[in-house]
């Protein structure tokens, strides 16, 4: 078997941790638990997961506007993205982020990014980080379809390669911008192409097939890792929910979302393909989905229960380091 | 106040329909105008519905529809581009309407309107003219934290070459558009997005608003209360909560606030010898200073009080609600504000 | 033969007309009689010439600080054209743009640009307006090497791509982006290649050479008044001169500017070949040297005697259309 | 005024050579500092020279011979690139200095400082930490024309989460360069392009000068005047000439205007009861409105007179020497305005 059970395990736990979470913050968001602009990142776990699972807290990622998955993938605690959601003093930025612009330097999650192309730029600058300083770490920031075509997101692909910066470029085509098809959107005829024209190796991945997700990833770190410059990858992957929850997704085809859910879900074609291998057991899963279940609940309830922020104190604190 | 109003029909609408009506009468009326940006009709390149969205707050709902998507165009994500191709637009022919979904994206395409479309009439020796507007929704209230709510006009009213509007109200929003789509200067027009549902009588014909000309909601002789966008509403209801007590302000909304309309401000001065200016934006280099710096010139001989600002504080939309609430200018803070002015 | 001699002597004046007020704005700047930063275009006259002899009027240009070559190739009065760059009341914009700021809307030329990648947003725009009144005129904008790199270039050339605008983007490689070579800066192995990765035609020429140039710009040039949508052109020039006027170049290889201008001069190139093909005669060419020579002399003491912009009424022209 | 100066040996420097000498000091100092920029070396992917500008104003020159290309770097024009470069570099163990060879370029990436930079610290609950120098050179003198000679010192000083140093002369520039790369927050620091060859006696060894507390280079109790950057020159010549003729002007160079020195502004006032603002930035939003404004509120009670700001007009700046000379506040503005506030 070429992967570790635990391994396997790991990244199942994973994909359905952000697979409950963000049907949960749907839930909550609608419930009217949690407040402003929330874009759930449900069908598109197995990207995240393959582009984060083995980075370490050191290696840095740069998020989008819809990173809960990204967050959960690098490592960062669910209660606390729980309550930064529902804008709590004790959440992972006390509550003044939220959803939109959620971090946690700890673990390397240097920020969502509620500007469309501001990661990739920061990306180069943390990949530069690791590099003058001589590690051995890398960067990795996540971009949609809709935001390749932001300048800032160009530049930053010629710059990397001109600076050879450690630095994987993650591209998730879902399909959409918000409400505008990617066909329509992006001139060109492969985006994967597009990238590599830039001077950098670059491929596409089937974005639902966790592993050669997994694998095309393994290849770009490990070229930065080593010295020799960005790569790029467009995994092609699938929206579950609204652009943002509660949009009423008009432009979408007739049985589109159901037809997506049905076939192209990419947890079930996880389950099916380490079922089918013999690499794991439903019921090692089954279990997995139980424990999830109830970590997520948890999160909601310490979530509900967690204090709000003190305006006389935090209103005004952290703007600077000193003023 | 001359407003060139229809003697027409007219009837309750809100901000957004205002807005919209403004756009498509002005459609109908001139086939150089155009509307673009992302998600203006929406649906673009997808298999459901065309006009998907309408502009992610509906403010272009069904124009799309009705002039096809020549003339209301979904763009890629790409805002120098949108804005780029606006002034290019209204420099050969057109008279564009372009949408920064959220007016915090101006820092990507900032270049195309201070260092490009503002300066085009001047650097090319007059011979530019440059007839665009853009339209982006300002203002915290949305729980859309730290980049999706912020107010930005006092760096555009700093930029010479652009006008800026900001509309109190439906009323304002429909003559002040049309009037924006008619200038032959580049204008940016700041929607706030806590007003989309607002609603007042609303003329059904065509009518313009002179740019440069204050409205009064509320008048008095005791303190001069000049607020805009979101904050003429708490300005309002301030006024009106002291007029209870017998403090009559007089509360002046400048409607445009580049041009603006200092006259009205100075003279009503004169008259209170108090100023409370009221600003959602950061109190730094901020239109609330602007006009206190006009005041303390012009007026200086008429104060009787020192002037006070009542504005965000110096630090970023928070996202947290209670947060949030505490950031942005309460009627309480505009009340107190008034009274410390008075010697209370 | 292919060409009329009429356009190929209006090809050989206008070429000739860029290079000597070149010179003397070289000339005239070390006088003292010019203020501020100069971009002199001597060497890359070829492209200014090839992309705009065949545009009418009402064809947009959009050009780059480096623009007093197109300015000419468009059509602009050399005479207005010195005044403005010597900051003169009667220059084609009043002295208020200057070199960097220059532009004749009555010609086409929608101003030369300042901010490296501020042109070819506009010149979208510019197509845009063209193509929306029904028209079959066209805009074509000037990038350099180094402005390749700019995200507002790169985004211009998905945008125009998506609406299919009738604009043809002009890249003059001329190996340099101030002191720093393309080389270096760019990071992808052929411009060409890039641009058309974004989904149009695009191609590579040696703009040294007129012919070929002013071929692949009249394909570019039909396909937009065609509606067949934008193109991009790279075509590879020489910079005779410093960055910027006044520049001591010490990036520059030993003998390479004498190098390029025996061997990479392609006014001298032209010469050779429409000789060689026995199109045009030395004595035509000859006299069209002198004739240009008196003009520049003109412009020049033109330029010396034309009155300042009086700042009682001009400071504060024309900032608005009203205000 | 509490300088951290050394006691060693000092030198006369120009403004130029100060900033290179802290940058070139810091680096050695601290290995974590790296500079990058276009042409901060210049020569990459040359045939010639290496280091060929350092800087187009010869700031950074011998920078790269001495640290080399790892940690001198010459980038792609690509400044949102660079931009965020330098604060994911800053978020990542560096503590880089970009440069913006003219702050007008600001337009192409001031998402990248407004919306991301400025705001992380915040945003992301107190954990971030973003320790980066952006150096713009700013101001009109060069005959540049409109697109290379802003201030734009207003907009960033707008901006919650930046820090803005103006330096006027090369003291200054030098222990304010110190502190802005040792500091941990983002700092823009403005050099004004008219000031690189102006000299001074500078400290050989390094020290900082602290954000917040002003220069005095001037003192008398006729009339506060409160100027920054190339203005402070100016302002200086004004009260000369006006010393000689009895009347004694407090001059205030701020040196940072994020954070402000009031405290030293609003004493002056209080003993002056006058003020005059200079600010080579437009007038409207301005630092000189913005100051004006502060004074009015928490000094009005000590004005005797109305504030009076000389700024650049309400105009992009002119490229004709004769109309870029009209447009730059002059030392006679400076003077008849306060001759002005003095009721002449
Ligand atoms: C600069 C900027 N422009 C526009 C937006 C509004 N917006 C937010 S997300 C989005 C669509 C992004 O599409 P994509 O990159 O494909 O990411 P996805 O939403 O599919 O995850 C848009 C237009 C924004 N936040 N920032
Ligand atoms: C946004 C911006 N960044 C940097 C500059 C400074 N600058 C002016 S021209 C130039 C080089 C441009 O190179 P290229 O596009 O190859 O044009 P060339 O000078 O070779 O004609 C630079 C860096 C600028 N004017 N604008
Ligand atoms: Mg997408
Ligand atoms: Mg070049």
């Amino acid at each position: 078997m070429p992967y570790q059970t635990e391994f396997l395990l790991r990244v199942y736990r994973t994909m359905k941790t952000i697979r409950v979470f963000e049907e949960r913050c749907i839930k909550e968001f609608e419930g009217g638990n949690i407040p402003g602009f929330v874009h759930a990142s449900n069908g598109q776990e197995a990207v995240a997961v393959a582009a984060c699972i083995d980075l370490t807290d050191r290696d840095i990622i740069g998020s989008t506007h819809r990173g809960h998955g990204h967050c959960i993938a690098k490592g960062c605690d669910v209660i606390g993205m729980m309550k930064e959601i529902m804008g709590k003093a004790t959440g992972l930025c006390k509550g003044k982020g939220g959803s939109m612009h959620i971090a946690d330097f700890d673990k390397g999650m240097i920020g969502a990014n509620a500007i469309v192309g501001g990661g990739p730029p920061l990306c180069n600058g943390a990949a530069l980080g690791a590099k003058t300083r001589g590690t051995r770490d890398i960067a990795l920031s996540f971009s949609g379809d809709g935001s390749a075509n932001q300048g800032t997101v160009l530049e930053a692909l010629n710059f990397a390669v001109v600076l050879k910066l450690p630095h994987v470029f993650m591209f998730e085509n879902n399909g959409y911008g918000e409400g505008t098809g990617a066909d329509y959107a992006l001139g060109c005829s492969s985006l994967a192409e597009r990238n590599g024209a830039f001077g950098m190796p670059s491929e596409y991945v089937d974005g639902l097939d966790f592993f050669a997700t997994y694998e095309a990833c393994q290849r770009a770190i490990e070229r930065a890792r080593n010295g020799e410059g960005p790569s790029a990858i467009e995994a092609e992957t699938v929206r579950f929910d609204g652009h943002f929850i509660g949009d009423p997704q008009l432009y979408r085809g007739e049985n589109e979302i159901q037809n997506a859910k049905d076939t192209r879900d990419c947890i079930k074609i996880f389950r099916e393909r380490v079922t089918g291998e013999s690499w794991l057991k439903d019921e090692e899963m089954d279990r997995i989905d139980a424990e999830v279940s109830d970590l997520i609940d948890t999160a909601v309830e310490e979530g509900l229960a967690a204090p709000n922020p003190d305006p006389a104190t935090d209103l005004m604190a952290d703007v600077y380091c000193s003023y | 106040m001359t407003n060139n109003t229809s003697s027409g029909s007219s009837s309750i609408k809100t901000y957004r329909e205002a807005i919209n009506e403004a756009l498509r009468q002005e459609m109908r009326r001139d086939p150089t105008v155009i509307v673009m940006g992302e998600e203006v009709s929406g649906g673009a390149g997808c298999a459901g519905q065309d006009d998907a969205y309408g502009g992610v707050f509906g403010v272009t709902k069904g124009l799309m529809p009705e002039f096809g998507r020549e003339r209301v165009i979904d763009t890629p994500i790409s805002e120098s581009a949108i804005i780029g191709a606006a002034s290019g637009a209204a420099n050969n022919g057109l008279r564009p309407v372009a949408e920064l979904m959220f007016f915090d994206f101006i820092g990507v395409c900032f270049d195309q309107i201070f260092n490009q479309a503002a300066k085009f009439r001047y650097m090319f020796g007059g011979k530019a003219r440059t007839p665009m507007v853009i339209r982006g929704t300002v203002g915290a209230g949305w729980r859309a934290g730290a980049q999706h709510s912020s107010m930005l006009h006092p760096v555009v009213t700093h930029t010479p070459g652009l006008k800026v509007v900001m509309p109190s109200n439906a009323y304002d929003a429909k003559g002040l558009m049309i009037q924006a789509i008619r200038d032959d200067d580049p204008v940016l027009f700041l929607e706030h997005k806590i007003m989309y549902d607002l609603k007042c009588e609303v003329p059904d014909d065509p009518y313009t608003i002179p740019f440069g000309e204050a409205a009064f909601p509320r008048q008095g002789n005791d303190v001069t209360i000049v607020a805009m966008s979101n904050m003429v509403t708490r300005a309002i209801e301030a006024a009106d909560l002291l007029a209870k007590e017998g403090i009559h302000c007089d509360v002046i909304d400048p409607r445009t606030v580049s041009p603006l309309d200092e006259e009205s401000i100075l003279e009503s001065v004169e008259v209170t010898g108090r100023l409370v200016v009221v600003d959602e934006a950061h109190e730094r280099c901020s239109l609330a200073a602007d006009i206190s710096s006009i005041v303390a010139e012009k007026a200086f001989s008429s104060l009787r009080a020192p002037i006070r600002k009542v504005t965000a504080p110096h630090a970023p939309v928070p996202f947290s609600p209670v947060l949030e609430d505490a950031y942005v200018p309460s009627v309480d803070r505009i009340v107190s504000a008034v009274r410390d002015v008075l010697g209370g």
